[in-house]
């Protein structure tokens, strides 16, 4: 294991048992080791001992912010829903952040999903995140049977032998063109804040950008061709809580169920636009995609028009209004039409 | 027993009297509106644009009309005059007599059938000669009431009987009538109402202008039907000659104002310069930015709120602005000699000097006269037989703290009858002698109105669709384009529809009579009516549900004929086929209406004015007249305001003892409860239900509020400070009546000692004001400077006084002061930006420099006093309060009124009212007006036991909201809270107005609006996109 | 009977007659009419069961079936619009044209163990339906039982179903009636009080009985001990259950409880069988 | 029965199918390495035939049997139309569809499927028109089970034919009488006349794990203390359903365009909190624990309670992309030792 990367699980692991063992929070969430290679697993420690099961590697993709609200309210006295809240303070919740998740947190709390208070967040400077699928192309679909990471390499064992591969062309997209690696709203930091700053976030977006309307339908056709519609972008998104995703709603059915262009990119680039404004470029869409399509290419986009339009990026601070929650004579409106908008109209 | 009568004689159709109208039928009385030509609208039906929003003038006037000709308790007298008047007040009797139209107004379907049959062509006044109509006429497309008429001047039956009458027999509905006689109303009534209006004054008296003798110098008001889409060019602006479209268009302002020495109009006309730059900036985008437009001006008075900013955007757009009195207008070119004469070409030359006396000539393809306002002679002769007299300017004169009473008690005057004015003050002096006669009246209030009844709802909640679909020909609107049969008959084959019909008028009197009729008959459950737009004609066929016993809400319009029949003139198939789609998504969302409860919010009878300066104190004392308690809050520990420091108005009226009299009867009225030294903590609730808490701790309930905050003297400061605050010898106005209002005092004594022994005065005017930071003209700085001046030299004819000024102002009958002024050796330097003047001290002597406009040459005075013109600034914590209401302000701080043109005194919050200072800068008398019109505004609240709420509100699925929150922080009338049990958004019927932001912004689909519900709009998409048999 | 080849197909129907049959008008009963005269003629099935009710375009949902077997030549279904489909069917005018996929699931037992015992019939609210089709069955074959008594309440007097059937029973003699509303209300001169409560004070024996009992399922709780005190047995007690359903024939997945299907092997089932399951209905 | 085939002639008989049916093959991509099931086209990739590629594809086969959408019916919503509202069966010809290389346990997910489907008139329609060409697995993964849940590396349940290797080449074997009609009609070699070699039916034993849990208390399973740890990470999106060969859940659903309409049939799957919800709002599994124990108790009781077997073949397609590493592998453990 990583030297960085073994640090960190010990500090994970004993910051979790002092809290946890000092009551001071109720469950920690984490990752603990998952059954194949280069997998991690949601997990929620209870107790100082589970606590001893928590790691931190490369391959930890899942948005633990996606997990939150639920925990919370399991920690919670229950209650019929016509019963008041509880009144009075409630279990604590110890989490892990990484920049984008801490920003999840951040739109969590904007949006009345989590309660500051009952937080205590270890923030974790992110080295990136390694893309298994990308692993996987780069092996040719070769099986992993063992891997181990080191600062800057993965060594992968299999029945053919063993590769090396720089760790940095495994990360993920998002990792790579993240801006925001450091917490946004912890309450304590488990390491040195990275210096780690993309150059060019929206190289990706460009490209498509640059496509001519009729590419860029072809593109979009073509990268959403094998969604299953299984969903687990949407499910792993910290963003998509609605009790009824429009996709499950029948009065009306926005969109048809089957496995079409039309009703499989209606899904996708409405989610996207549902998330407008308050996507921090987490990436748990696409880690989780079973059919390894780059779902986030669309949020993406929405979040460099947001960024150009509005100057917004979601979950940087918790006093700052998310963009679409708000007006200001100053926003931009390109779309205003001419005609109904004469000059002296404006002011 | 009450003698006092209820009903009120309005006479003038114009927007004045549609407003007084309006405001006093909703405040409780029926109205009688008289007007002297076949429809009401007025002038301002026959404008293309209104400054400084440039909203289209029809279409902000229209719905007003039509309100006013549905109106329960409005009884519209067209053709009709005033015969005689007699009585007092609370008590005359007039006798109105109404002449004959010929066309009975109960049959006529307004189809036009007889104008097209009618062989008379003459020149249509409307369009103020330009185009012509028929001798059966409609005055103009949106006409209320929209009934044809015969000009019985140019009718040819009516001239030589039996010669033509084919108009007889082309009307479908046998409406006409050449038998039609005069009738006699005698009407008892408890006051009177002129809004009088004006005329334009007549350039062809001024033989310079050109205009008569060549056809393309136009006035503004026939621009204005140039413009105008329902003018004889439709809109194309060409010019008259030979219609083509001007590329080169002069204005010439102040012709028929400003000019003793040939129109003997002395005073200025106050609204042509603003309506020049509208009409350059309107012309300008007509033609695409391909127009060189030139105004020359004397002064630019853009002294309105927001007119300043207007004027800098035209500036920007190169508009050229030319100071100069033009002086003459040519035909350009060469004449050619014909067999008729002489003959010139279309384009014309302008002749001008400039400011430096260098003569120009340039060439125009039209040219537009800014000709000034003035009484019609019609008024002249009412006001004659009413005996109430005229001053030397051809006006009604009137005392600025009662601007509009007349010399005769229950006869109130508004709008340009007293003083020429604008749109915006004429409506708020409307709704201010409503004010007058709501309080002369207020104790037969409610006594000689009628309220409608209707039969008990039908619950159709178990029924199936059974849906009624009504298609208008609208005359020849639809019918021209759509083929409304085959509309029709495709209605039918479409599911839930039971019944169609098409009908050439569907809003006739008969065919609604018919629709009531049918709705029973067919036991319909939801109507859809495919004719024209819902803004105007929804309340008239919801009403109708209503009298069939159908819930109001059932209801969906298809408006195929502004989105249809009007727009697709060339394409009469797709325009049939649209008008099937049309049809045929109002059917899909009609199919989901449900009925909604007519939510109401019951009136806490009880108003709370904020504000006790001059403003307040009317606003609150209107109110209590008219019969309502008041809670009348002041910031500071007396009464008075700013008023405390006037000296006189600029009619030379002492303010001190009229504000005394105004203090002592406010602290004494029974109906107002004063809480001085008092602000505001908080306010809740709702138009009919605030719920005010105070500094002193009280608790008020109330139905309505009026934010009469006022505004300040601008401190002078900066580059504008002028040593203000360092050197005694430099004042502001204020300070100066101040000194005046002392030197009352000691000349009472005999003695002047202050200001008479000043030797130079110096004047600078536009402190702080018209700069980028305060964008704004202070309206009142130029009189208030000037009539101080005059007083100076009252007190001391030797006096020197200087007036370093940028534009001079004295807007209407102000500008007879600045002629005096003139005419007394005062000296008028003007400034500008790049040239401000400057103020040193050498030693002891104030030195001012500035530049002589006139010899471009430097110039010092070394004054004993300076008098700085500062600014008038909204106050700090207006923006505070306005946020307890929910207000908004502009960027200067002003308070932001509902529509700057049509809702001068309200917010767009109901219920909420504003006047005074805090809405712009302005003099008392307007202020005073805008005071009682906030009053009888608020009083249209209190005089009700409830009042309507939104019924289309939002409603929240509790399964689906997340509680994120983002539908409470976007609904702008804080009308969305989270349940405090439930956890879940909740929404405030009564706050909520139905505009939908929260259910565009949630993202979880659980916001609907009530009808308007996403399964019913995708309906309607759904039958948009699928064109089923159509 | 469902001898159609494709058993996902529904027979046309046409709404013969509408009744609303609550005060708050969500309920409606729709008498249907088969299209076709041989499927019409050879329509059988047991009280108890349901059908799919078939809007085209709008889809499909279970609905017990209303009316008896022995009513020959329509049937009857008493509809609550709460879902997209009982909406969009509530909107419908008679004579539109609907479909019917079914009979499905199993029904009561009553040609084999009701015969010849007492039945107590226990309803609340709407779940009364197919209790309609049962009681009306067991009169068409009144020999073959013992004693019938009926426990029936709703909210309201205004939200009773079928209220003149009610009152023909009651005045009959033939069935024990033992109508009550929750509240009292005007006009109401009948029993005050919740279903377990009636249940307890006028619950016959169960010697020689069984019970149907068909309700919300906060009822159901409170009826059961109410039944216990007075010694009924489990395996004496029928109760319907009714999941979401979909294929109607045990194969889509949706209503199962545990390893049985509620639309196959349901939705009758004795409290017994009910009691060996995980609680999820 | 079976024959010897070399390379050649096993490929050329593929080509000539190719032009007579839909033939679909798993192909690795080569930018991703993933393997998917495609459509055979004119370049058949020989290689790919002749050595199968290794590694699970990554969607099962059930998608030829359960199509995602399936118009189950068409009707009419014009008014005018004498038949509209009238639902009637879709009426398209299916025509014949080859699936080549499959491996034994997608081929016996077929199996297992028809049991519950065995009176489905669609699936059995699909069924009719399907030959499958099974391959059994030379090489198996780290994730997968077969053996563990009653299958075979080398199990031959579900296909109609296999190609076997043999030590000289390659061998087609015969195992059903479709197969059999399939090969008399569209001959291999020397294949004419080849009949089904004998299956053991029957007296199949089931797999211990099946038996296990037939014995097992329905309510002590379902009451076990580990559905909360397992389901604690669960996201409940559908991506293990939907790649599971044998899960096989679907909801109706009707479609308008215009006046033309469809009723579809498509995948659903027990872990979306609206499978089981009502109308009324009330939802019998509205917990996510719920979801996730009913999917495996389905799998690993209700099932084999109802038709013997264990609704699973051992793929490892969830285990390998559960987004969140749920492995079924253990759960099998936790519920064996109740």
């Amino acid at each position: 294991m990583t030297v960085k990367h073994a640090e960190l699980t010990q500090e994970i692991q004993r910051q979790a048992k002092e809290l946890l063992a000092s009551g001071e929070v109720a469950a920690f969430l984490g990752f603990s080791a998952g059954s194949l290679p280069m997998t991690t697993r949601p997990f929620v420690a209870r107790t100082p001992q589970e606590a001893e099961r928590l790691v931190w590697n490369s391959f930890c993709t899942v948005n633990l912010a996606n997990y939150l609200p639920a925990l919370l309210k399991s920690l919670e006295p229950p209650r019929s829903p016509k019963d008041p809240p509880p009144t009075g303070p409630l279990p604590k919740v110890g989490v892990l952040a990484t920049g984008c998740w801490s920003r999840n947190i951040v739109v969590q709390i904007q949006e009345n999903q989590v309660d500051r208070s009952r937080l205590v967040i270890l923030g974790v400077p992110s080295r990136g995140m390694v893309d298994r699928k990308k692993v996987l192309a780069a092996l040719q679909g070769k099986e992993v049977l063992e891997a181990q990471e080191d600062d800057h390499s993965l060594r992968l064992k299999g029945k053919w032998g063993e590769t090396e591969l720089s760790r940095w062309a495994v990360v993920r997209d998002n990792c790579q063109s993240c801006r925001h690696p450091n917490p946004v709203l912890f309450d304590r930091l488990l390491d040195a804040a990275s210096e780690r700053q993309a150059q060019a976030p929206f190289s990706q977006i460009e490209a498509i950008e640059a496509m001519s309307s009729d590419e860029r339908w072809q593109w979009f056709q073509q990268a959403f061709a094998s969604c299953i519609r299984c969903y687990a972008c949407r499910n792993a998104c910290p963003l998509c809580y609605c009790s009824t995703c429009f996709v499950d709603d029948n009065r009306p059915q926005w969109v048809g169920k089957a496995l079409n262009a039309p009703d499989v990119l209606t899904f996708h680039i409405l989610r996207a636009f549902h998330c407008a404004g308050r996507c921090t470029d987490c990436g748990a869409c696409e880690s989780v995609c079973p059919m390894g399509i780059k779902v986030r290419l669309l949020t993406q986009k929405l979040s460099k028009d947001i960024l150009t339009l509005f100057g917004a990026e979601a979950g940087m601070d918790v006093s700052v209004p998310p963009p679409f929650t708000t007006y200001a004579p100053s926003d931009q409106n390109p779309f205003e039409c001419d005609t109904c908008s004469s000059k002296g109209k404006k002011e | 027993m009450n003698n006092t009568k209820g009903s009120v004689l309005v006479i003038g159709g114009g927007i004045t009297g549609v407003q007084t109208a309006l405001d006093l039928a909703d405040s409780g009385f029926y109205v009688y509106l008289v007007e002297r030509t076949a429809a009401i609208g007025g002038v301002m039906s026959q404008l293309d644009k209104t400054f400084p929003t440039n909203d289209c003038s029809a279409c902000i006037l229209s719905p007003k009309l039509v309100e006013c000709g549905r109106h329960l308790n409005i009884q519209l007298l067209t053709l009709s005059e005033l015969v005689s008047l007699k009585g007092e007040p609370g008590n005359f009797r007039a006798v109105i007599r109404e002449n004959p139209r010929y066309v009975d107004a109960n049959k006529c379907i307004a189809c036009g059938m007889c104008a097209e049959k009618c062989p008379k062509v003459v020149p249509n006044e409307f369009n103020n000669g330009l185009g012509t109509r028929k001798a059966a006429y409609l005055k103009f497309p949106q006409a209320v009431p929209l009934k044809y008429a015969i000009d019985a001047k140019h009718c040819i039956w009516l001239n030589k009987p039996g010669r033509c009458g084919a108009c007889a027999k082309a009307c479908p509905a046998g409406a006409i009538n050449f038998d039609d006689k005069p009738k006699e109303h005698i009407l008892e009534v408890g006051a009177v109402a002129l809004a009088l209006g004006f005329e334009t004054y007549d350039p062809s008296l001024l033989d310079f202008t050109g205009y008569g003798r060549l056809k393309n110098v136009v006035t503004s008001l026939e621009f204005e039907r140039l413009l105008s889409p329902s003018g004889p060019c439709l809109g194309h602006m060409e010019r008259p000659s030979d219609h083509a479209i001007p590329k080169r268009i002069a204005w010439l302002q102040c012709v028929g104002s400003r000019d003793i020495n040939r129109a003997c109009n002395a005073y200025c006309s106050s609204v042509c310069c603003m309506y020049a730059i509208k009409q350059a900036v309107i012309a300008k985008e007509h033609a695409a930015g391909h127009l060189d437009a030139t105004i020359f001006y004397m002064d630019m008075r853009t002294h309105g709120k927001d007119f300043e900013k207007y004027y800098e955007r035209a500036k920007a757009s190169g508009i050229s602005f030319i100071r100069s009195r033009v002086h003459s207008v040519w035909p350009a070119g060469q004449a050619v000699h014909t067999q008729k004469g002489f003959e010139y070409g279309h384009d014309l030359l302008v002749r001008y000097s400039d400011e430096d006396g260098h003569l120009h000539e340039e060439t125009f393809d039209l040219v537009v006269l800014s000709v000034g306002m003035q009484l019609s002679a019609s008024a002249r002769g009412l006001l004659s037989k009413l005996d109430i007299p005229l001053n030397s300017h051809g006006f009604v004169p009137f005392s600025s703290f009662s601007p509009n009473s007349t010399s005769k008690p229950g006869i109130f005057i508004c709008g340009p009858v007293s003083d020429p004015k604008d749109i915006p003050q004429s409506v708020t002096e409307a709704s201010s002698v409503a004010a007058e006669i709501s309080a002369l009246l207020s104790s037969s209030r409610w006594q000689t109105t009628k309220t409608k009844e209707f039969p008990p709802e039908r619950d159709i909640t178990a029924e199936p669709p059974r849906i009624g679909v009504f298609v208008c020909h609208c005359g020849i609107n639809i019918a021209s384009v759509v083929n409304v049969k085959e509309v029709a008959e495709y209605a039918r084959t479409l599911p839930g529809v039971v019944f169609v019909q098409d009908n050439l008028f569907t809003c006739s009197q008969d065919t609604i009579v018919n629709m009531v009729a049918t709705i029973r008959r067919e036991g319909l459950n939801r109507v859809v009516v495919a004719s024209c737009t819902p803004r105007t004609h929804e309340p008239l066929f919801q009403e109708t549900l209503r009298e069939a016993g159908l819930n109001p809400y059932l209801f969906e319009m298809a408006n195929i004929r502004d989105q249809d029949s009007w727009v697709h003139q060339n394409e009469p198939e797709k325009a049939t086929q649209k008008a099937k789609d049309l049809v045929r998504m109002a059917i899909a969302k009609v199919r989901g209406d449900q009925p909604l409860s007519a939510n109401v919010v019951p009136v806490h009878k009880r108003a709370l004015v904020i504000g006790g300066g001059v403003t307040g104190m009317v606003a609150a004392l209107s109110l209590a007249d008219q019969g309502f308690p008041v809670d009348l809050v002041e910031k500071a520990e007396g009464l008075g305001g700013n008023a405390r420091r006037l000296y006189r108005t600029w009619q030379g009226e002492e303010v001190a003892e009229m504000l005394q009299s105004l203090i002592d009867r406010t602290t004494n009225h029974a109906n107002i409860t004063l809480h001085s030294s008092t602000t505001l903590e908080r306010t809740s609730g709702s138009v009919g239900r605030f719920k005010t808490t105070l500094s002193n701790g009280k608790e008020i309930e109330h139905g309505v509020a009026i934010l009469a905050v006022g505004g300040q003297p601008w401190r002078p400061s900066g580059e504008w400070q002028y040593l203000y605050g360092e050197e005694e010898r430099v004042k502001t106005l204020l300070e100066v009546d101040e000194l005046c209002m002392a030197d009352e005092n000691v000349k009472a004594t005999g003695r002047s000692p202050l200001l008479s022994q000043l030797n130079h005065v110096v004047f600078i005017h536009c402190v702080g004001s018209r700069i980028p930071e305060r964008p704004y003209c202070s309206r009142v700085c130029c009189t208030h400077a000037i009539d101080q001046a005059l007083k100076l030299k009252e007190l001391n004819p030797r006096m020197n006084i200087y007036m370093l000024y940028r534009d001079i102002r004295t807007y209407g009958q102000r500008e007879i002061l600045y002629q005096e002024a003139r005419a007394k050796g005062i000296v008028f330097i003007r400034y500008d930006l790049n040239n401000r003047p400057t103020l040193t001290k050498d030693g002891d002597t104030l030195c001012i420099g500035a530049m002589d406009h006139v010899l471009k040459r430097p110039l010092v005075i070394h004054p004993d006093m300076v008098v700085l013109a500062s600014a008038v600034e909204p106050r700090r914590d207006a923006g505070e309060l306005s946020k307890f209401f929910k207000c908004s302000i502009n960027a200067e701080g002003f308070l932001m009124e509902a529509h700057a043109k049509l809702r001068p005194v309200d917010f767009a919050t109901d219920g909420v009212f504003l006047a005074g200072l805090c809405h712009y800068p302005k003099p008392l008398e307007e202020s005073i007006a805008q005071a009682k019109a906030a009053a009888v505004r608020a009083v249209r609240v209190l005089a009700q036991d409830v009042v309507p709420a939104e019924s289309a509100v939002a409603v929240v699925n509790p399964a689906k909201c997340v509680t994120c929150g983002v539908c409470a922080k976007i609904c702008p009338y804080s009308a969305i809270s989270k349940d405090p049990v439930l956890q879940k958004a909740s929404v405030d019927a009564s706050l909520c107005k139905g505009c939908g932001a929260c259910v565009a912004s949630c993202r979880s689909d659980a916001i609907t609006l009530k009808n308007m519900g996403n399964e019913q709009i995708m309906a309607a998409i759904e039958a948009a996109m699928c064109n089923c048999g159509g | 009977m469902f001898d159609q080849k494709n058993p996902y197909l529904p027979y046309s129907v046409i709404i013969d007659d509408i009744v609303v049959e609550t005060e708050d008008k969500s309920l409606k009963t729709f008498k249907l009419v088969i299209e076709d005269e041989g499927i019409r003629q050879n329509w059988n099935h047991t009280p108890g069961q349901f059908a799919m009710l078939s809007v085209p375009g709008k889809g499909e949902a279970a609905i017990g079936i209303a009316s008896s077997p022995t009513e020959k030549g329509y049937l009857l279904f008493t509809v609550s619009r709460i879902g997209s489909l009982t909406t969009a069917l509530h909107q419908l005018p008679k004579g539109a044209r609907i479909g019917v996929r079914g009979p499905l699931g199993n029904g009561f037992p009553v040609n084999s163990e009701f015969k010849g015992k007492n039945i107590v019939v226990i309803a609340g609210g709407y779940a009364f339906t197919t209790l309609r089709a049962t009681i009306v069955y067991l009169l068409a074959h009144r020999q073959d039982y013992g004693k019938i008594t009926l426990i029936y309440g709703a909210r309201t007097p205004g939200m009773l179903l079928y209220r003149n059937e009610l009152k023909d029973w009651e005045q009959s003699g033939l069935v024990e009636c033992h109508i009550t509303v929750d509240r009292e209300a005007p006009g109401w001169n009948g029993i005050v009080g919740f279903v377990p409560a009636v249940t307890e004070r006028v619950a016959p024996a169960p010697e020689n009985s069984v019970a149907v009992v068909c309700g919300p399922p906060i009822m159901i709780k409170f009826t059961m001990p109410a039944l216990e005190k007075t010694g009924w047995k489990d395996e004496q007690i029928y109760l319907s259950l009714e999941n979401r359903m979909k294929c109607g024939l045990g194969v889509c997945g949706h209503c199962n409880v545990g390893p049985v299907y509620v639309c196959k092997d349901g939705p009758v089932f004795t409290r017994a069988r009910v009691k060996g399951l995980p609680v999820e209905f | 029965m079976k024959i010897r085939i070399n390379d050649h002639q096993l490929i050329q008989w593929i080509q000539g199918l190719i032009t007579k049916f839909q033939v679909f093959y798993p192909l690795q991509d080569a930018n991703s390495g993933v393997v998917h099931i495609q459509k055979a086209t004119g370049s058949l990739n020989s290689d790919a035939i002749l050595k199968p590629v290794s590694g699970v594809p990554k969607t099962s086969i059930k998608t030829f049997f359960m199509p995602q959408p399936e118009v189950i019916a068409r009707f009419s919503i014009a008014a005018q139309d004498a038949e509209a509202f009238v639902l009637k069966e879709p009426g398209t010809a299916l025509q014949t569809q080859v699936l080549l290389n499959i491996r034994p346990c997608d081929a016996r997910s077929v199996a297992l499927n028809s049991m519950p489907y065995a009176e489905d008139p669609y699936f059995q329609k699909m069924l009719k028109r399907t030959v499958i060409i099974g391959r059994p697995c030379d090489e198996t993964c780290s994730t997968c089970f077969c053996e563990l849940v009653g299958g075979s590396p080398h199990g031959t349940e579900g296909m109609d034919l296999v190609i076997l290797k043999t030590e000289d080449g390659l061998a087609l074997e015969v195992l059903t009488q479709k197969g059999a009609d399939f090969l008399k009609q569209n001959p291999c070699a020397e294949s004419a006349g080849l009949q089904p070699t004998p299956q053991q039916q029957g007296g199949q034993e089931l797999p211990i794990v099946a038996r296990e849990m037939q014995k097992k208390d329905l309510l002590a399973l379902y009451n076990a203390s580990f559905w909360p740890q397992i389901a604690e990470a669960c996201i409940n999106c559908g991506a293990c359903t939907f790649l599971c060969p044998t899960c096989y859940c679907f909801d109706i659903q009707d479609e308008v365009a215009g006046t033309k309409g469809v009723r579809l049939r498509y995948w659903d799957s027990c872990m979306f909190p609206l499978f089981t919800l009502h109308a009324s709002g009330h939802n019998p599994r509205g917990q996510k624990v719920q979801r996730v124990r009913n999917r495996f108790m389905h799998k690993f009781k209700y099932f084999p309670d109802r038709f013997g077997p264990v609704s699973c073949v051992g793929c490892g397609r969830c285990v390998k992309d559960c987004p969140v590493n749920i492995d079924i592998r253990e759960v099998i453990s936790l519920m064996q030792a109740v």
